[in-house]
């Protein structure tokens, strides 16, 4: 265990030649000014072309069947070429939803259009108390009807459905649950976010007094939460993994290319050692996001250990290749026109989703302790 | 005549008394501060100036702002281009260009760095050559502030490539009015263009704008730095609030102010708004987070000391006391704590750092410390390149064997 | 203010010359394998010849009469030459134990004979329980007496009177106050203690239902402790930067001399930049250390707000400059024969006496917290 | 013969059946293996092995393991000597040393560095002159693992300073048994002794021992250093525990294992012992404590980042993949694990953490990994070296500008 499979590294090698057809830089430049934020033709084409709308879907719900760790690598090709599509929050994470939680009929009844990109659905977790902390959660669903706002949604403005996150009625700690708000309610407004990262589409969304659908059993476990938290930032830490590879090899390369003082910089201790530092330090990373992402496949209950590392990991090594991609490219680094800002944009809004490394940190000796007393 | 702070004290007040007047014209008003010489008072005395010993600069200065008078143009690298004209111009040149630069008049930029020549600013390939009674220039500056409304550059270019590197620079003063300059905003991933592209295509230098001789350009070069290096900071020296005093000769002030400082409205949040890290901190509840607290009290600690380091090196050279090295490191203390700052804001911010504009917090100052902070270790010299200097000039450690010794047409470049 | 008067650097020159003749590293050396670990002829020439047995006491208690400032400056120059001996538990702790609670009548007992060298005396601060928060001791007094064992004393085995830090009785929040233990009870028995830093000396001392006398009045403010605490780690922040300043001149040396690859080390980047950070490093621990000596000088009331920045800053530079000296140092750096380890030794001795600095920065926002309230 | 799994498992197995005694003599017993080839089964046939793949090796280990059977010495660097001499010694050479080799009955150091060549170990100084049919030796080593008690040293001198420093080594077998040779130890800053400095005062070498032609010592040394990566962590292969089996021959093994294993106890306190991190952190409480929890977090991750890290590039190798950059990093990544757990070590002690020997925490065994972790990113090639290599090697960087490059006399040493 522990290397990619044949098949694996093929499925990589398409998405990769995929992704350098469909979606250079120049492209993405383009939709960054778009408001719609992603190209409908290559992200179709990922159904169409690749058949991975639903990678870890099951194949009786129209996905390809496959692992979560599939899934991963999939998204870490994403991340490596800063693809804007909605992939993550409806393939991903509103699908993701759906599979934890949502009843036979509910996944019956969304997974197939979720997978085929007919319906692009996004689940709506911030509001104004949970900034820092994704749990703190404190709006609530009162006899099947929510009246909030949401805020930071992936792709709000472009989804059919929302997925939203809120407390089973009104007592503070009653169970976080999973809501279907169907499209076309009159009473919820959607609105873009402006976000440093224009090329992960956030957005806020406003419901009153809208009637919801329970996703899943009001019976069921109430730790569906903390599992839809960590099987996203699983899918995060993977993605990001792929987006700090870019900078560092695009780092390398115009290390190589670059003269300064009559030699290429990358003959420089400074220049050399700050890049080797990274290279551990994204290997690092990779070797957590990847052992996360094996953990899900496998339903290895250590699962939650698994993903405060890989996001911890994740987050910290994204940032660190981002802040030395543009220290390496030097005042070039650090204008519009070249692009390792739009990488580092990336893993800022990468870093605080679904939490810093401070609140993964924390939480890793609570599920440590816990490992170790079950 | 020997100065001393009541003769100096007393003439400026007698002077201010009989002619500072808030409702005079600006321009009328530095006309006379220049002839009296009350508006650079260290120059020397045929150059608008009193010949006045440095020290006592505050003094004047002192007196001014009792009385809200306004001085001559000071901001943005004006004074950098008169510095260098006073050391190493020739009369005419002096004379052309002193006064309208005090006036404010006339504006300048700096055109010393190039794309291939970043932290290596010796190893500028912007070609100058000889024609007739013209230098025709050809090549490309960048990092250029304020290049889109300045009258004329000071301008670093290459007349010899047989020799080595520093040895085949000259300096020039270009003028910005002619067809063969072009001028490009230069877009910052904060979205601010806070400097400039300026290409020369046959733009034409009359040999009596050169300054100094040809293969004197470095050595020039590094009077300008220098004064760079010594005005740091003073670049914002006249943004002073003036609430007290009223007159319109403030707005002409202020006007003139705005269109200079516009391109620095970010440096702050370039340093990491320190000052912002506690109030949000209570705002947000952060301050209530053991981790947040951990990381917000290294910055503290990092931001006073550098504070009182800097405090030390002022008050050592007050007291004449030999330079320790607390002086050079300022650059890298800046860097370091910026860096800890956004660190900081990102974690008491959560998901909110990532809000820009009239949706981010502080109405979008958070968003924009993160997207600048990154500029702070590069702008006026890498943080690697104030390693190389420290550990060079200040311990005393070895050079790296140099690769750019040779004629500069042989040696490696981009 | 802030730069040394030309008195405070005659005062630095005569005593590091004073320490360069009698203080060399050969002679502290052989008193590491000395049971009393000091040389008690250069202790004493600090009185006899320097007269800097009380710097900061008032003259009419034996001392000089200066400032906190000028202690502090020849704590630094005895943590560059890192000088065994008892002068900070005696002259510094124990004299600012009298000084900050003391009577007037104790100050007059006890003062002039440890300004002149006559006495040794020294505080004992730890015992079981505080082993990382000093201020979480339980031990107390109850009638007068104390039985219980402190540990991590300095030069317990050498001290002719000791001052236990105990509570006032055996409530636990009863206010910690400072007790004298008299010299020659049969009752208190010392023992040295192993310590990776033989340059200074710690050891136990146990007492069995001794007699101890109060230091100051029962209705003294019971602040006390907090102020000697703080008192005591700006003179260890002081002393430590002494020392880290040492160990980058040596390593700076070093590096010049040492040839690898046919060019000597200091020429390499990874050596010249390392050095360049530390030298940052350092130099803003000593402006957080002389800013705190000089608040204390001039009753600063925000003067706990120094404290705190001064200790914590000496900690991290200290440390980074041990380490980064050994590393620059390469093999010859981790052997014996090498000085740079007495040095590391010493850092981390400091290191962790009175708090590290995560001790320090949570300290820090509570008092500036404070100071902001009042 | 084309060897099977099934082959080889079916051939030990009857071999041990039919020879493997605990109650034998340690050496007879080592000698029959040797005969019969299976105490190295990867070499080749005339030399005491089968010609195995080393694939298969793994196959005779474990059935020597189920039966508890004794191997040939292994420990130590023993078996770098003995692949230096297969691969560049001749017969005669490999007829006199291999079997005490194998036997244990000779024990062997490695004498490549010098206080002079620490980084840079082609830069040796130590000095080669053939005189009639002996090679007389002058110099000195350091940084010998088991000096103090060994038989032979594989030393690395120079013979020619005319040339490029790579190419004027040579490659010696030196007998430590003649007055030319002095052993000291070396203490160490944590109070052991593990190394030895080695003195050549005219220590005399036969022409016969002189391995590979004169100029060839650098790519000798290469093969060695090779070994040495390869068998990292191998050192303690025979340390294993035997605790299902008994006999004397046991005893006569531990006996050799724990004078040759004795510089090495301090080895896993200069790697961190993560494993006692959070034990500790329970005991003294400093798991409730928030700013030691981000600590002791950030260490756990990266340290199991980091063994999954060397398991993806086994697994991979063991696919068959090309190697990634993984396996080059694992150097690196123990020396910031250390690093880091030293601090965390600190955090958790408070105090305690200077107690040393019995008066400190875990027996002193706190104070020994804050005292020994500062090796970890030197021995064995620094940090700094690691990060040329990767960057290089890994990363496709330039190399430096070199300065020693002409011939060896001129070049700039300490």
């Amino acid at each position: 265990m522990f290397a990619f499979t044949d098949e694996q590294l093929q499925l990589r090698e398409s998405v990769r030649r995929y992704l350098t057809d469909h979606a250079s830089v120049r492209r993405m430049r383009e939709l960054m000014d778009d408001p719609i934020g992603f190209d409908r033709q290559s992200y179709q084409g990922l159904f169409d072309e690749l058949g991975i709308g639903g990678v870890h879907i099951p194949e009786e719900y129209g996905g390809a069947g496959l692992s979560y760790v599939e899934l991963c690598i999939v998204l870490e090709e994403m991340g490596r070429a800063l693809y804007p599509s909605p992939y993550l929050s409806s393939n991903v994470f509103a699908a993701n939803a759906l599979l934890l939680i949502g009843t036979a009929e509910q996944k019956a009844e969304w997974l197939p259009s979720i997978s085929s990109g007919e319906h692009l659905a996004t689940v709506a977790l911030y509001e104004e108390s949970n900034r820092s902390n994704v749990a703190d959660i404190k709006q609530c669903v009162t006899d099947q009807s929510f009246t909030g706002t949401k805020t930071f949604v992936l792709d709000a403005t472009v989804a059919d459905v929302f997925i939203i996150v809120a407390r089973d009625g009104p007592d503070p700690i009653s169970p976080l649950r999973f809501w279907l708000a169907r499209p076309g309610d009159a009473n919820v407004h959607c609105a873009p976010m402006q976000s440093i990262d224009t090329t992960r589409r956030i957005g806020t969304i406003s419901l009153e007094n809208v009637q919801v659908e329970r996703l899943g059993e009001a019976t069921s476990d109430t730790n569906g939460f903390d599992r839809f938290i960590d099987f996203a930032s699983v899918a995060l830490a993977n993605e990001m993994v792929g987006g700090a590879q870019w900078l560092l090899e695009s780092s390398v390369e115009y290390a190589n290319n670059r003269v300064q003082f009559g030699r290429p910089i990358s003959s420089m201790q400074a220049i050399k050692h700050k890049c080797a530092d990274l290279l551990l330090e994204i290997e690092l990373a990779k070797s957590g996001a990847y052992r996360a992402a094996q953990a899900i496949a496998a339903s290895d209950s250590a699962y939650p250990i698994h993903a405060s590392i890989a996001k911890s990991a994740a987050n910290d090594a994204y940032m660190q290749a981002a802040a030395d991609a543009i220290q390496i490219h030097g005042g070039i680094g650090f204008t519009w026109d070249n692009d390792t800002h739009l990488w580092f944009k990336r893993a800022k809004s990468s870093q605080v989703l679904l939490g810093t490394s401070e609140i993964h940190r924390e939480q890793l000796l609570d599920r440590l302790d816990l490992l170790e007393a079950n | 005549m020997e100065w001393t702070e009541t003769l100096v004290r007393n003439e400026v007040r007698s002077f201010l008394e009989t002619n500072w007047d808030a409702y005079k014209d600006l321009l009328e008003w530095r006309n006379k501060l220049i002839d009296a010489g009350w508006g650079m008072p260290s120059w020397p005395e045929r150059w608008y100036g009193r010949n006045m010993p440095q020290s006592l600069q505050s003094v004047v200065a002192e007196e001014f702002a009792r009385v809200g008078a306004v001085s001559v143009a000071r901001t943005g690298i004006r004074l950098l281009a008169a510095e260098t004209l006073l050391a190493h111009g020739n009369d005419a040149q002096r004379e052309r260009y002193l006064r309208k630069i005090l006036t404010g008049e006339e504006t300048w930029c700096q055109l010393f760095s190039e794309p291939g020549s970043g932290s290596d600013l010796a190893g500028s390939t912007t070609r100058a050559e000889l024609v007739g009674d013209d230098w025709i220039i050809n090549g490309q500056k960048v990092w250029t502030t304020s290049a889109h409304h300045a009258d004329f550059g000071l301008l670093l270019a290459r007349h010899d490539w047989d020799v080595p590197k520093h040895q085949g620079l000259s300096y020039f003063i270009l003028n910005f009015h002619q067809e063969g300059v072009e001028v490009h905003p230069l877009k910052q991933m904060n979205g601010h263009a806070s400097f400039n592209q300026v290409f020369f295509n046959n733009a034409k230098i009359p040999r009596s704008d050169q300054i100094g001789a040809s293969g004197d350009g470095w050595q020039i070069a590094m009077t300008t730095l220098m004064h760079e290096r010594r005005n740091a900071g003073n670049i914002f020296v006249e943004a002073r609030r003036r609430g007290d005093f009223n007159g319109p000769i403030y707005e002409q002030e202020a006007e003139e102010n705005k269109i200079l400082l516009e391109p620095y409205t970010w440096y702050p949040q370039r340093a990491g708004r320190v000052d912002l890290v506690l109030p949000r901190a209570k705002a947000t509840g952060a301050i209530n987070n053991p981790a947040a607290r951990q990381e917000i009290a290294k910055l503290m600690i990092m931001s006073r000391c550098a504070e009182w380091t800097a405090l030390r090196a002022r008050a050592a050279q007050q007291q004449g006391q030999p330079q320790g090295p607390e002086g050079s490191l300022g650059k890298l203390a800046g860097s370091n704590i910026a860096r800890q700052a956004a660190k900081v804001h990102t974690l008491i911010s959560g998901v909110d750092a990532i809000a820009s504009g009239e949706d981010g917090p502080e109405s979008g100052i958070i968003a924009e410390i993160l997207l600048s902070v990154p500029a702070i270790s590069i702008a006026g010299g890498t943080d690697e390149i104030q390693r190389n200097i420290i550990s060079e000039r200040v311990l005393g450690m070895q050079k790296e064997p140099r690769m750019d010794t040779g004629p500069f047409k042989d040696v490696r470049k981009n």
